[in-house]
């Protein structure tokens, strides 16, 4: 597929070392074309994605939000992704009342050897983004203009 | 003063000697308001007082006097406090002695002052059903059951949950039909974009006094609170709706799961913020999800603290 | 004689708009059930009825503010050498602060003496405050919260103002007190009224006949200063207290800030924003170190500092404005006024004690 | 327009020319103001502070170590607690620093002359004494004698070991060095500060003591002054205090109505009986 010229949204991906890094190193080393949008941060598990690395992605700009981790019961933790699981349902309810649409977040399961899955994921997704469009973003409010000075007199 | 505040004085001096402190309520600058009474003495004691003014929720102290005796005077919503505050160990059961009262509601003065448009408050007396308002303007009469605290409307006991002693139970409520529509449910009507804009520009008068955190009886970081934190950076210092916005999240989930709405921390902002309607979504989720209410059981373990391996209420979705 | 002009209430929000033009106009309006001091916006109007929730002191320090900008290049070449650049953004343009209350321009005078003393200026106030025209409304009623009379202050004080505006039938008698304030009753918003000046003073004068005989705070400077030692006091005078931000934030005299640097990439700001020091973190040291780690110990510096220690170093003029904000606003009805009155009355008992 | 007042939060770029490792925790940077002229016109007194700052992370305050006589550099001792100076210690010659000084009053060494003075440093708090005693040096002949004593926890955190020993050596001073936990190769006292000057027995005839330290050591070193016969007037000492503006505004150093970081920090013993007890 071919890279969105100009065009990219900006999309974060928290990925578990264990499976799901695993898991788009194999997509990329199976040459599975895939969109660019996505910038990938690795953690050791999902059990460690504080809910609040999502919403302070949204707040600094993110269009879209993915979390990926091992398949339940595969946690190299032994837990981590089901406390993850929870977390990231309630995460859910969180960003609605906030006003940033929960379909700009996802999570999924992905293992390392499913390459055509990651492939799958991150197109999906990125196509589900790109159907959206970018995010609500701050204005800029009567408290920033009073902060950045007053108007410069005439 | 009515009959129930002499018994509960009655009951508190017959316990204070064994005790450090109780906590219990007077008035503050005027009959509107209330301030939290730390008691002490017999002196102390004489100025204790109950009624739909006083809303403090006491339990809010009860971490920082750990290690002390420390009597309560408790409504059924603060003893939920209690409850999840003594399922997370924050506090010691052994050390507090707990006077229950039942509660006929409590009254949220930023509805009385809608209710009568924004005008300037002289007084307000209390009847059965009805608040009498005098402002500037004159006299209004406003329903009870249209003021009351955002709490009471999901009042699940009058009485506490859990109690030592306790004051002869009233019955009757000042709760008559359907809430009135709260904050949540006026961002549910919301579009998505609006909800946002809602925020922004709520959040473009908070003035960062925390006073929301420091009422909130389950935020027990305090002193050492994320927000002012350099290390880790989670704030910014800069005085935006983003990171202001940013903090309420944080609240909010470090709360999931944890907060009995007790809405401490929506009356205590002085700018107006409805800031308790993030938690009510939390948790209007967590009990479709987990089936679960905080601070209702000594014995249970707080959703986020525990999983399971197949969870019943959770739909896997797909990326598309 | 002083420019004399009468203002229409209807002509208020035109003449802001004209204002608008070339300046920054700061004004109460409603804001979610509470009055914001923000920037003029014809759509929100103003909101003058009553106190507002936000004091006016942002016109002259902003909740935040950027001292400079800072930025970092490094050659990418031996000998490696780093250059910063530091761009000092010194804040321009003129504002109209429309709408202060008595309390509030009064309380502009207190900042001056720090910000803009004898041995230090702050750059940054005092090109806010140059820049700075303060148009007062007299109050016509003291809030039950209201004190201002016990603190050097009153209802229709003109202490601080450019233009002290007095509430009559249908608008407003504007008075010019300075040659700022002349410059703003130029507009053909104002009607010529010199015969209102007697009005106007005689409505103001009848606003004083309503405020109560009690007792002042004034002069007690160092009398308080006996009770510094006595920790237990403070201790139950702030028993209650949840050290939030509350009184601090929204009090027209409190002027404590904090430094921190901001950095995206090589650039940042390093930005100062309002600070609390009814607050743990505002003394805590690197150490981990707290030369205040009560909340007794911090009411008695806030007390302290307003009714003790600048009086004190200012010509005995109290930090305190009396407007009731703090009282008004905290989430546990702390009132200070009970907490001086009591400090008041303990120092004069401890005083007499040691004299027998 | 008016003239703008100088802008007091805008500090001097400099450069670090030289790091010294001084104990596991503590480390000197030596630093030249970048723009000469700034540099060449630099005055300050012994005692007096500055702000250091690392662009991005923050400011912080350390007295100004290296006395007035000596110019080629300014130097500044930190010690390794926080997030700052955390990033301090990461610093290499040739890096870049922000400086705001001098800040603060100085020690009244004016008062001083002909007078015996006993230095009492503990640990880091030995960085300002020693800018004094470096002056002293430099103008030893206008002071009696002169006494120090310095402690710190372990031979390890001892600071300036370069300079305690050609102090040791010195005839007209008098140096005697204490740890808390001694090593087999320690060849001086093992004690705490206050017991040690205990035993040294300094008269206070004629005598100043400037003491610096960590809070817990100068409440007790006060305490065995005034056994010793030290009036309040006769006890000089530094405090340190979180500081944010450096010119007594912004509010956070101030012990009752005065403010450390420009009423002191150096204060009598007397002066801080006046103040409320927020050490």
């Amino acid at each position: 597929m071919p890279v969105l010229e100009g065009k990219e949204l900006r999309i974060v991906g928290f990925l578990c070392n264990w499976c799901s890094y695993g898991g788009a190193d194999t997509a990329g080393v199976g040459r599975f074309a895939q969109p660019t949008d996505l910038r990938v941060i690795k953690l050791p598990c999902t059990g460690r994605v504080n809910p609040l690395f999502v919403v302070r992605a949204f707040l600094n700009g993110a269009d879209g939000v993915l979390v990926s981790g091992c398949h339940p019961g595969d946690c190299h933790y032994t837990a981590g992704n089901f406390y993850a699981r929870r977390r990231l349902e309630v995460l859910r309810e969180l960003l609605d009342v906030m006003g940033i649409q929960p379909e700009r977040f996802h999570y999924t399961w992905v293992s390392a050897s499913e390459g055509q899955k990651w492939k799958q994921v991150v197109s999906d997704f990125t196509a589900r983004i790109h159907e959206l469009g970018p995010a609500t973003s701050f204005s800029s409010c009567a408290a920033v203009a009073v902060e950045t000075g007053m108007k410069t007199a005439i | 003063m009515s009959q129930h505040t002499l018994e509960l004085r009655k009951l508190i001096a017959e316990a204070l000697p064994g005790l450090d402190v109780v906590l219990a309520w007077t008035s503050g600058f005027s009959p509107m308001t209330s301030t939290p009474l730390f008691i002490a003495t017999d002196e102390d004691l004489d100025r204790l007082d109950f009624g739909p003014m006083h809303v403090q929720n006491l339990a809010a102290y009860l971490p920082s006097l750990k290690g002390r005796k420390v009597g309560i005077v408790t409504r059924g919503c603060d003893s939920r406090t209690i409850i999840e505050l003594l399922q997370e160990n924050l506090i010691n059961r052994d050390e507090i002695t707990i006077f229950g009262i039942s509660c006929t509601g409590a009254i949220n003065i930023r509805k009385v002052r809608e209710a009568v448009g924004g005008e300037k408050l002289r007084s307000v007396e209390t009847g059965k059903d009805i608040v009498s308002v005098t402002t500037d303007e004159g006299t209004h009469t406003v329903p009870l059951h249209n003021v009351l605290m955002d709490k009471c409307y999901s009042c699940q006991s009058q009485t506490p949950l859990i109690h030592d002693h306790m004051v002869t139970e009233r019955t009757g409520c000042h709760l008559t039909g359907e809430a009135p529509e709260s904050s949540l449910d006026r961002l549910d009507a919301m579009e998505p974009a609006a909800r946002f804009a809602f925020w922004e520009e709520s959040m473009d008068r908070c003035i960062r006094c925390y006073a929301c955190r420091n009422a909130c009886p389950l935020c027990v970081c305090k002193d050492s609170c994320v927000a002012q934190s350099r290390d880790p950076h989670w704030l910014d210092q800069s005085d935006t709706p983003r990171e202001k916005l940013m903090f309420q999240a944080i609240h909010a989930l470090h709360t999931a799961g944890r907060c009995t709405e007790c809405g401490e921390c929506e009356r205590a902002c002085p700018m107006g913020i409805p800031v308790l309607a993030m938690k009510q979504a939390l948790n209007r989720r967590i009990k479709h999800l987990f089936d679960y209410q905080a601070g209702m059981d000594e014995e249970s373990t707080p959703p986020l603290f525990m999983f399971r391996q197949q969870e019943e209420h959770i739909k896997e979705r797909d990326a598309r | 004689m002083s420019t004399v002009r009468f203002l229409k209430a209807r002509d208020i929000a035109p003449w802001l708009e004209e204002l608008s033009r070339d300046r920054t106009v700061l004004a109460p309006a409603q804001h979610g059930g509470t009055i914001v001091f923000c920037e003029f916006d014809p759509a929100r109007g103003v909101e003058l009825s009553q106190l507002s929730t936000t004091p006016a002191k942002r016109a002259l320090l902003p909740p935040c503010e950027t001292l400079f900008e800072y930025e970092t290049t490094k050659t990418l070449e031996p000998p490696y050498k780093t250059h910063v650049e530091l761009r000092p953004t010194l804040p321009q343009g003129k504002a109209v602060v429309f709408g202060a209350r008595p309390c509030d321009a009064r309380a502009m005078q207190i900042f001056d003496r720090v910000y803009n003393g004898e041995q230090v200026k702050d750059p940054y106030y005092t090109a806010r405050r140059n820049n700075a025209t303060i148009v007062t409304l007299a109050c016509s009623e003291q809030d039950d919260t209201c004190f201002c009379d016990r603190v050097g202050g009153s209802p229709v004080d003109a202490t601080g103002s450019d233009v002290l505006l007095t509430p009559l039938k249908a608008g407003y008698v504007a008075e010019a007190l300075t040659p700022k304030g002349e410059e703003l009753l130029q507009s053909t918003s104002f009607m010529k009224a010199e015969g209102l000046r007697q009005e106007a003073l005689n409505a103001r004068n009848r606003i004083l006949e309503h405020v109560p005989e009690r007792s002042s705070f004034l002069d007690m400077e160092r009398n308080l200063l006996s009770l510094f030692g006595d920790l237990g006091f403070w201790d139950k005078t702030a028993e209650a207290c949840l050290s939030c931000g509350a009184c601090t934030y929204l009090c027209p005299t409190c002027y404590c800030f904090n430094i921190t640097d901001e950095t995206r990439g090589e650039s940042g700001r390093r930005i100062r924003t309002w600070d609390n020091c009814m607050s743990s973190q505002f003394t805590l040291e690197g150490s981990g170190h707290n030369p205040r780690p009560t909340k007794a110990h911090r009411m008695r510096n806030r007390i302290g500092h307003k009714f003790s220690y600048y009086p004190q170093l200012h010509d005995k003029t109290l930090a305190c404005v009396g407007c009731g904000r703090c009282v008004s606003n905290c989430p546990v009805s702390f009132d200070i006024r009970n907490a001086v009155a009591c400090a008041i009355q303990q120092a004069d008992a401890a005083r007499e004690h040691a004299h027998d | 327009m008016t003239s703008n007042p100088p802008n007091v939060y805008l500090p001097d770029m400099a450069t670090i020319v030289e790091v010294v490792q001084e104990t596991p925790a503590i480390k000197t940077f030596r630093v030249v103001l970048n723009n000469e002229e700034r540099m060449r016109a630099f005055n300050f007194e012994p005692g007096q502070v500055g702000q250091l700052s690392v662009l991005g992370v923050g400011e912080s305050t350390f007295v100004i170590n290296s006395p007035p006589t000596r110019k080629d550099y300014l130097q500044f001792s930190v010690m390794k607690v926080g997030e700052l100076t955390g990033r301090l210690h990461r610093l290499k010659a040739g890096d870049q620093i922000g400086v705001r000084a001098p800040l603060g009053n100085a020690f009244p060494y004016e008062s001083m002359k002909g007078k015996n003075i006993v230095f009492i440093g503990g640990g880091i708090g030995m960085a300002p004494l020693r800018t004094l005693l470096l002056f002293m040096l430099d103008n030893r002949a206008d002071y009696g004698d002169i006494t120090l004593l310095y402690g710190a926890r372990s031979p390890r955190d001892m600071a300036y070991g370069y300079e305690v020993e050609e102090w040791l050596q010195r005839k007209d001073m008098h140096t005697v060095l204490t740890v808390d936990n001694g090593t087999p190769e320690w060849k001086h006292k093992v004690g705490l500060i206050p017991n040690i000057l205990r035993e040294i027995n300094p008269s206070p005839e004629n005598t100043v003591a400037v003491t610096c330290g960590p809070p817990i050591m100068i409440k007790f070193t006060v305490q065995a002054l005034q056994e010793l016969g030290f009036n309040d007037e006769q006890v000089v000492t530094t405090l340190e205090k979180r500081m944010k503006c450096g010119v007594g505004i912004c509010g956070r150093c101030n012990i009752g109505t005065s403010y450390v970081c420009k009423d002191g920090p150096v204060y009598t013993l007397a002066q801080l009986k006046q103040l409320p007890a927020e050490m």
